[in-house]
């Protein structure tokens, strides 16, 4: 707690420069695409903001794992404080995604399978989201959204391959890979990193706040329990 | 284990169960889409397959959110928690229950429903294959979205948004073979994935659904 | 057979209910365990029967920890554990068949339920109810009974009929370990439960610990 | 008057209760429609309306099978029944807390997800129009399936065959509209015969239900 | 205001359940409602609430019959009337607000419940719950009070204040009718009910009449 507390302020001030930096540079100090114009832009929001989306329900299972095995009730708390960040994340995704969709495809929305597993992975959110707030008891509500962490990483993985075997999809692929021939040209790809350094700087100080709510909360009502017994 | 089986079915079939409501829901919920959609013959066959997959799922789940439930409320479930069963054969045979007296009926009455929709002949063997392999799916994995939900209040509702993800997989393989054996395609390979789907799912959750019945039960 | 129990405590939302007990229930004996209403007892009872966890303390039944020994007893709650569709003679069938008990008539006999058999149970007074959810324990071969407010809704006949059934457990060398309000017309120890001492920080919610300032 | 909202808004909305939910539930048999029938944009285009509206009385239908249950199992329904409150305004005020929670909110977002289903932009004022003009009703009929099966083991289930029929013409004359628009003819009459259906069911199911709840109780 | 029933049977599925019975209750005083399990005594309560029918016999609250007279009474039944999700506060104060009750504080008092007030009723023990289902009848103005055991899972001191609140209300010029198994320390009047003789073919089932021969 008190490590965390010193280290936060920092890691904000980080996570602003750098996602200010990206997102600027990215979006004023790049050209247009010869193909895509203007548009091309919201790249810098996009693609860190999916990344990011992935990464918060990877980080989300390991804590569930170490709830489940070794049962630190901080990792259980850091789990539930992780989820709201990562729907939003997703969401954006999906929003910039269609509005990127629309003078792309011509339409905000088809039934691509990146797209598709994405609106899965946020139904997936919603459903831990309301199970932590459905369960009174927050001991059995820690355990049960990890077992359904679990689970739904099993299947979120398995309506991975079969949207890619349902359809073909519009989508391009990973173009970010370090081995691969064609990367973005280097003028999108500089500030690209540097914007998804910041969503990930982003989301670590989004995590570690939310915790540390959560934490007092619980110490509030704990707290509390204890006034209501003395009495 | 045979005395479990014996009851559960009882109780379905028992005046007030869930096997007859199951049957009739699936039927009201694809008699529902004409009416929705309007009644032209090309638009209907169209989405019968999927219509008739939808309506499946839909009515298992409806049928499973209360499959522990009851037990739960009134001190069941804790005697067989208590009892000399082990709780991963309690769910394997409350699926399987389940499965006999909803997914089975269901499958066996879909050509039926799937002449008012005017799905092609072709398709008829391939449909009643893929819900004939996927509906044990569909009540296995509800084991779990039912066991999550246990003792809260509308768990109902809540069952149905943790566990219709989880079906997707099942629904996207099932419903392809009857769409592929309809535009005349190759129906195999979807439903040979189905297959292994399922085989896969039966194994693995009775295991996942005890240990979540296990904190349920603190 | 005899089950020991040291310095076992339970804790609900994180809060420590009742200081340290410890008891010793030989065959043949039967315990009442007492306490004002919200002290713990049923979660005790609970957590005898593992289904819940005991939050300190060593419960050993000859020595072996409890939990080991599943089938070795029974606990019937404030529920019972009756599906209201289901005839009493059905509902009892099926317990007693998860048992292997062939015979369920000496189990209606003893709650006088006998003329009730083919009653649904949705369908059955409230003292009846709960005699129909008692039979179950005459159809299993548990040793240990595990109570939680028998006698709740039951006229004084009834409550006779559970004591003479109690008496024929205990003199076959079963246990039985009951909380109650009521004082039971049979001869029992006494276990008094008495509230915890403001909560130590350890104790208590894990939150509470020091480094969570 | 004001106290029975305020509960039955809160419990809704508070933890585990069904507002949420229904949206949710909604939007994912929405979600499934594609999954069912494939991702063809004209396909779906073309049962869009229908899809919505279904999915939209599905979901109030779910959310309705608790109204009254869980007020009956835990002895509070006796005790509105013997409260100064006649039981024709308690079953208007659990509708209307049903419809704010539900209903209403699922008109508000079906737009956007008409948009994942490629419906016509001309459609769209007439989908909102017919949904916020239909879905009132569909709360309303629903009291009548809740107190019919209330006390039932399964009623949920039960409560939908019941319901379902009733809910038929709404659905025709609502979604009749929507896909009027979407192909180029005049939407409005279906309007005017939708407003009047509702009126009309909101005028006298309080009392029909009031007088089915006082036999259940018995 | 006085209650005078002559002659009052019930039936269920059928079966008349307890011979004729009549009781006088004037202000202040308070009946005790006795018999076997599954003589009627619920039933009977249910009756006179009005949530069930009458099968024989006459009802009058000062001359004139029962049912004219809605939120005269109050009706707690083995059910407490609690919802899961609200707290003891909430649950209290939206009966309280159906009464244009402002103030729950006493009712929290009378039953000890001040320290729970905001604990949500799914996390209370038994007998907690008990007394926040009894604390209704509290914010109710009601004459009449129609309890169905309340001291269910009810320990001593709860006993006693429930004993207190009914005092207080019989004082008040109230009057109570309660069926239970257990002694209640305040001085009542006692209702024993007993069997119905065997069923005369007129007071039983429609269908054993004359005229489907
Ligand atoms: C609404 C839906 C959309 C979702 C959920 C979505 C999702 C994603 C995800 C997950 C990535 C990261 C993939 C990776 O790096 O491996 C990504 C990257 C990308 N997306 Fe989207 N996308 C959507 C719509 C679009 C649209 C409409 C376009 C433009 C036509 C687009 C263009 C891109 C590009 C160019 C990348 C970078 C790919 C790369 O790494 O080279 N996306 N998107
Ligand atoms: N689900 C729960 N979450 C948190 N606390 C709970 C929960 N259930 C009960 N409690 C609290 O735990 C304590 C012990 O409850 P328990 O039911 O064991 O009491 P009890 O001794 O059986 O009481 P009674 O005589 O009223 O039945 C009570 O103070 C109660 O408020
Ligand atoms: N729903 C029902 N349908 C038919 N018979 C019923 C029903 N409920 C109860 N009975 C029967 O009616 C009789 C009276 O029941 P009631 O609940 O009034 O008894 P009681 O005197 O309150 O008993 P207890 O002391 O056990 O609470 C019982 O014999 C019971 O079996
Ligand atoms: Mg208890
Ligand atoms: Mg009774």
């Amino acid at each position: 707690m008190r490590l965390s507390g010193r280290v936060l302020p920092v890691l904000s001030a980080l996570a602003a420069v750098s996602l200010a930096a990206g997102l600027v540079w990215g979006f004023f100090f790049t050209p247009d695409d010869y193909q895509q114009g203007s548009t091309v832009k919201i790249i810098y929001l996009h693609v860190p903001a999916a990344l990011m989306a992935i990464n918060a329900w990877i980080m989300m299972l390991v804590a569930s794992l170490i709830w489940f095995i070794r049962r630190h009730h901080v990792s259980a708390l850091a789990a539930r404080a992780a989820a709201p960040v990562g729907a939003t994340f997703t969401l954006v995704a999906l929003a910039t995604g269609a509005i990127w969709g629309q003078p792309m495809w011509g339409t905000w929305w088809a039934w691509d399978p990146r797209l598709t597993s994405f609106l899965i992975l946020f139904v997936f959110y919603l459903g831990y989201i309301a199970l932590w707030e459905a369960v009174e008891d927050s001991e059995k509500a820690a355990d049960l959204t990890a077992a359904l962490c679990m689970v739904g990483s099993v299947f979120a993985l398995l309506s991975r391959y079969a949207v890619l075997f349902w359809n073909q999809g519009l989508h391009q692929g990973a173009s970010l890979s370090l081995d691969k021939e064609e990367n973005v040209a280097d003028v999108f790809y500089q500030p690209l990193l540097l914007s998804i350094a910041g969503f990930v700087l982003l989301f670590v100080v989004l995590v570690l706040i939310r915790t540390r709510t959560e934490i007092r909360l619980r110490r509030a009502a704990a707290l509390d329990q204890r006034g209501t017994a003395r009495a | 284990m045979r005395a479990l089986l014996a009851r559960e079915l009882t109780l379905a079939l028992r005046a007030g169960g869930g096997a007859p409501q199951g049957l009739v829901f699936f039927l009201i919920v694809v008699l529902l889409v004409p009416f929705g959609i309007g009644p032209a013959p090309d638009r209907l066959a169209g989405v019968a397959p999927g219509t008739l997959w939808i309506a499946a799922l839909l009515s298992c789940l409806m049928t499973l959110d209360r499959l522990f439930q009851t037990d739960f409320e009134d001190g069941s479930l804790d005697a067989l928690a208590l009892s000399p069963l082990p709780m991963e054969a309690v769910v394997a045979l409350k699926a399987l229950a389940h499965w006999l007296t909803t997914g089975l009926p269901l499958t066996l009455i879909a050509p039926l429903l799937a002449v008012t929709l005017n799905l092609p002949a072709s398709a008829y063997p391939w449909l009643v294959a893929g819900l004939l392999i996927g509906t044990p799916a569909l009540s296995m994995i509800g084991t779990i979205g039912a066991a999550l939900t246990l003792g809260l209040r509308r768990g109902g509702l809540l069952t149905g948004v943790l566990t219709l993800p989880l079906y997707i997989p099942t629904l996207i393989f099932g419903a392809r073979s009857a769409i592929a054996a309809a535009d005349g395609q190759d129906p195999v390979p979807a439903l040979a994935l189905s297959a292994a789907l399922t085989l896969a799912i039966a194994a693995a959750t009775p295991f996942a659904t005890a240990r979540i019945l296990a904190i349920q039960l603190r | 057979m005899t089950l020991v129990a040291t310095d076992i405590t339970c804790q609900r939302g994180g809060q420590t209910l009742f200081a340290p007990a410890g008891f010793r229930l030989e065959p043949g004996r039967a315990t009442q365990l007492t306490g004002p209403n919200g002290i713990g007892k049923t979660t005790l009872l609970r957590s005898l029967a593992g289904l819940a966890p005991l939050a300190g303390g060593r419960v050993t039944l000859d020595g072996q920890p409890l939990g080991a020994l599943e089938g070795a007893l029974i606990y019937t709650g404030h529920l019972d554990a009756l599906k209201p569709a289901l005839s009493v003679a059905e509902n009892l069938r099926f317990w007693a068949a998860l048992e292997d008990c062939a015979d369920i008539a000496p189990a209606l006999e003893a709650f006088q339920l006998t003329d009730l058999a083919d009653r649904p149970a949705a369908r059955l007074s409230a003292g009846q109810k709960r005699r129909a959810g008692l039979a179950r324990l005459c159809v299993s071969r548990a040793r240990l009974w595990l109570m939680d407010e028998p006698t709740t809704a039951l006229d004084t006949a009834s409550v006779a009929r559970l004591a003479s059934v109690l008496e024929h457990h205990l003199s076959g060398g079963g246990m039985a370990l009951i909380a109650t309000h009521q004082p039971l017309p049979i001869p029992v120890d006494t276990l008094g439960l008495s509230p915890a001492p403001a909560a130590t920080p350890e104790s208590a919610d894990p939150f509470l610990a020091g480094s969570f300032h």
